[in-house]
């Protein structure tokens, strides 16, 4: 095992991951901006060393620095968190050229599954049920119509190297096509120096549902079950459970089943997520591999037991994985909220400043995973996630109880500071919500809703 | 070395927040808008550190998606290449600070053995080279500023420094 | 279901009724002593109603008061929580008396088991082991020498009216029984308004290990496994943790069984805890019912997924248990320990006064019951308990670091405060608690070994 | 009725804090100590509300056990019966305030309908009877405890009341 593990991130997945090294006796290096000179994270490690300014470039994405704190501070792994440099395969290599274990898949193994073209390819090998569309990289606007039009509308226009919503277009009815198709690879070639673009089926109603790996480097591979992450604002994900409200469980069975498959086909190595998405008659589709740890992975962890990061890093550290399939025996039903410092009557604007009173909540089968403190600044760089709450109970309706209940009790007051709490629970409460019978449209729906109510 | 390709990581751009889906968007002017964005972006990186999220963010459009990205963003302005900070100092606290550009070994001459670039008394000019750090392998040369007299040398040769920690205290003269 | 519930108690056990009341949508009435006024339970209740000065005796004791402040609030049940009014059959009797339902066992129940010589007689009836020694009460000395030549030495003496470590003594020769006889009765006649005394065996090396049960209206009764409660300091738990490490399953399995025989025989009613002794040859004797929710339920919710004090509230509303003994299957291993506001290096005083910080760890796995928040001021009048820190894991080892890693976490600062984590930390990193060779003796150990060792 | 007999967990007394646990103790004097202990607590509850947990710990032997019970353990002494506080006034903020001494309801006069004790404007001499709270179907006289001249009512007929919530407020008068 490691004696000592570099945290190459912030906020609270910086703070997670150092309560599992602690766990497991491993000193913790915490790397941090000038803007983060006083966070959680900072207080609690063994070390931390100052890499640069506020902008990320210059800090959290600045490899050279952080291989330098690394060797400065005698690290021998580094842990990418999520975000920031935790799926740059160029990253992966360059710690590992510098002797530093990469806590995560190897480089070529995320260089691959980063590009959507690659990554489908793939996967279409390994037998994964795909949207109809194309394989290959588009060459010619004919050819792409000709396709669409096999495809049936409505279809979508990707970049091969976009993600994240950007550089993609909807395409409703054939007139549009070709119009679409010159701007999405124009776009795609300004915004990621790359024009390749791929078209497929595109599902106006849908449930994002994805699945959870664990693979070992002796060709062993597990899932923990899914997770359901329909409720997204503008594909931010607000809210995530497991299990998948409503999906029949041999559905669910057989997604995990095509992950191992995908996974193994793929070489991977350590914690992974594969990204499905349902339609109405749960058919599902693979979309993408997340080659990280996700924001969302405590649902995962309260539901099977399973310490997801400390198995990241005994996998890393080149054990076995202890776990077969039989040993995941999911239990209950656990929901996450993500409470975000935005205000949800600005159009979820940021609103960064000191945090007065900080006051998590507490008490039976709940977690809170926070940087947050009384007396803490939250800064105007960074992600706008301040803390993620965590409830467990033997059925959906007595965890969402327990949610509600618990985001009451969160305390969170400074001057011009707003949270998402309220409208987290704004959506706990809605029908659609509670009867499982929404898909990624309902937080739009909400929104809607509520502005024509005023 | 590998480490100053453009990552890929930087190409897909915007990844700073790990959790955006795609599932379904409208396709609206997307260019026009995500270029006033970048256009932004690369104009507030040129100003001071934070601000960037704040402001776009106070667009209100589909440019709101992107402001948290703001700091990522900056590094997919085509030609953006991950390199350490060029080695000019800054200054940290005090006006007569010179301070660590970036982490690495500090070192007061240009090889073992050899002279000091500069000693406590000397008179420095801007744009003089004072020290070297070296971050993985590179020599990164340290520069005054500005016009002074060293007064202090605050760090041993062959120290680690982490970014900004202060070097050299300078003593203003007369130009 | 009901749709007020009186919290007749202080402290985090206040908070934890709340927090079950709220997530099964009743509403809450806090009552509490000018002392207390500004308590967390106060501030999150729906309502509150003080109801005397600082002194037990005329606030949280005073059985008029509370009646009256249901009365006026419209609650239609009272939650006891521990200690206090929770074991008086008397207040069981009022509240029934005044159109309240008492959320615990019938009156009749509480007052024969809270009878130690009753409660002996019941469960010998009922099948259960008990230690060798007298069922009735002795009536004269000679009676009482020759029994206790019979049980053979050391034997204890104890008050049939006593309680919690008080009006008892340990006879370690023959000699010294009529005098210690005589000394026991004029204690107890003292302090219990009752001389009545018994003898049994006296075991020097022990373990205390307890069964926790649920029994519902309809004459269906479970039980929830055990907990070991073995690290006590002066009849003070310090740690709890079920399983109780090293006991063979079906041993504890028997303890189980016997435990709803017992609650069965005598009618219970709710949650309650059969407490054994566990000799070094894994040989258990009852000792007494506690018939209340107890300090560590925690650790058994945390491994069953059961809610013990929502389980409390459904049975006094009249419902069915809907858990059966089949659906009570217990997951990896969970440890509670108490951070008491006390000064163990000044022999555990108590040390109240103002927190002005106070931030509990958080993170995967871990829950924290507190009634402490920054700025709270510990009042002296009342128990030094502050917070209860569970960790749960797979296995015993990983427990321990968790909670070690918990307890490294836990920041507590003010004037004058001191409290026990730095000595639980101690205790969990003790070479007999790690290899669970530990018995009741252990804490006086290690104070021992402290106190040479400086 | 019931709740005036002597509860039997206030006999058990010291059950205030819940996890006593008997296993093993040695035989040392106890009851000599007890009797210290107790006669302290007695002491001390004849005293101001608080001080009695602090300082019977101070104490450093066994008794340190008891302290934390200091509230129940006064509670056992002989002859204790847990009834409604007796209505002796308290005093709660700014001296000429006659408060509640326990929860229940307000009547300013002894039967509906019949004239009020006192009104606006009245004197009152101590021990005077100047309303009744009602608690636990008990009627408890509320006596003025100093002279004074009655200038405001705070709590109207028949209103619930908590434990030190000022029902009148006196002016003070010439002896």
């Amino acid at each position: 095992m490691f004696g000592t593990v570099l945290i190459a991130n912030r906020g609270e997945i910086a703070v997670r991951v150092l309560r599992a090294c602690r766990e497991l006796g491993i000193r913790t290096v915490a790397v941090h901006s000038t803007e983060d000179r006083d966070s959680a994270v900072v207080r609690m490690a063994d070390r931390s060393v100052q890499i640069g300014p506020a902008p990320a470039r210059q800090s959290y994405l600045n490899a050279a620095a952080i291989i330098e704190a690394a060797r400065q501070t005698g690290a021998e792994a580094v842990h990418p968190g999520y975000g920031f440099l935790s799926e740059n395969p160029d990253f992966a290599e360059v710690c590992e050229a510098s002797g530093l274990t990469f806590i995560g898949p190897p480089a070529e193994v995320i260089a691959t599954l980063g590009d959507k073209t690659a990554a489908r390819a793939a996967m279409s090998a390994a037998g994964l049920p795909l949207l109809p569309g194309s394989i290959e990289p588009l060459v010619d606007v004919e050819g792409a119509a000709r396709l669409a039009g096999e495809i049936g509308y409505p279809v979508i226009i990707k970049a091969a190297a976009g993600g994240g919503g950007r550089g993609m277009s909807i395409v409703e009815d054939p007139s549009e096509f070709s119009r679409a198709y010159q701007q999405t690879r124009g776009t795609a070639q300004t915004l990621f120096g790359d024009g390749r673009v791929y078209v497929e089926r595109y599902l106006a109603s849908a449930r994002h549902v994805e699945i959870q790996i664990l693979c070992d480097g002796y060709g062993n591979a597990i899932h923990l079950g899914e997770r359901d992450c329909s409720v997204q604002r503008r594909h931010q994900k607000l809210v995530e459970e497991t299990p998948a409200p409503g999906l029949p469980a041999e559905l669910t069975a057989r997604m995990g089943e095509v992950a191992v498959r995908g996974a193994l086909a793929t070489g991977y190595l350590g914690a992974g997520t594969f990204e499905f998405i349902v339609d109405t008659e749960n058919n599902f589709y693979f979309m993408e591999v997340n080659c990280r740890i996700q924001v969302e992975h405590p649902v995962t962890e309260a539901v099977t037991g399973v310490d997801l990061i400390t198995e990241q890093i005994r996998i890393a550290a080149g054990e076995r994985l202890t776990l077969t399939q039989d040993d995941v025996r999911p239990r209950g039903v656990a929901i996450e909220c993500r409470v975000n410092v935005e205000d949800p009557t600005r159009n979820f604007a940021p609103t960064p400043g000191v945090l007065e009173q900080f006051v998590p909540p507490g008490g039976p089968f709940l977690r809170v995973d926070t940087h947050g403190y009384a007396g803490y600044r939250v800064p105007a760089a960074y992600d706008s996630l301040l803390a993620k709450v965590i409830a467990w109970a033997p059925d959906r309706a007595q965890a969402i109880a327990r949610m509600r209940r618990a985001l009451g009790e969160f305390t969170i007051e400074g001057p011009g500071i707003r949270t998402t709490a309220q409208f987290l629970d704004r959506v706990l409460r809605d029908p659609l919500f509670a009867e499982a019978k929404h898909d990624t449209s309902l937080v739009a729906r909400i929104l809607e809703a509520d502005a024509q109510a005023t | 070395m590998s480490s100053y390709r453009v990552p890929r990581a930087l190409q897909n751009g915007f990844d700073e927040h790990p959790d955006h889906e795609v599932i379904e968007l409208r396709h609206n002017g997307l260019d026009e808008v995500l270029a006033a964005v970048r256009q932004t972006a690369v104009e507030l990186l040129a100003a001071a550190p934070q601000s960037p999220s704040t402001l776009t963010v106070r667009a209100g459009t589909v440019a709101v998606e992107m402001t948290w990205e703001t700091a990522a963003a900056a590094t997919t302005v085509p030609g953006a290449v991950l390199a350490p900070p060029v080695a000019a100092t800054i200054d940290a606290g005090g006006g007569n600070i010179l301070a660590a550009s970036t982490v690495g070994v500090f070192y007061r001459s240009a090889s073992p053995g050899a002279a000091p670039f500069v000693k406590e008394g000397d008179h420095v000019v801007p744009g003089q080279q004072v020290a070297i750090i070296e971050a993985m392998k590179l020599m990164l040369p340290v520069e005054a500023d500005r016009p002074g007299e060293v007064v202090e040398i605050l760090v041993a040769d062959g120290e680690s420094v982490e970014f900004g920690q202060p070097l050299f205290r300078l003593a203003a003269v007369e130009a």
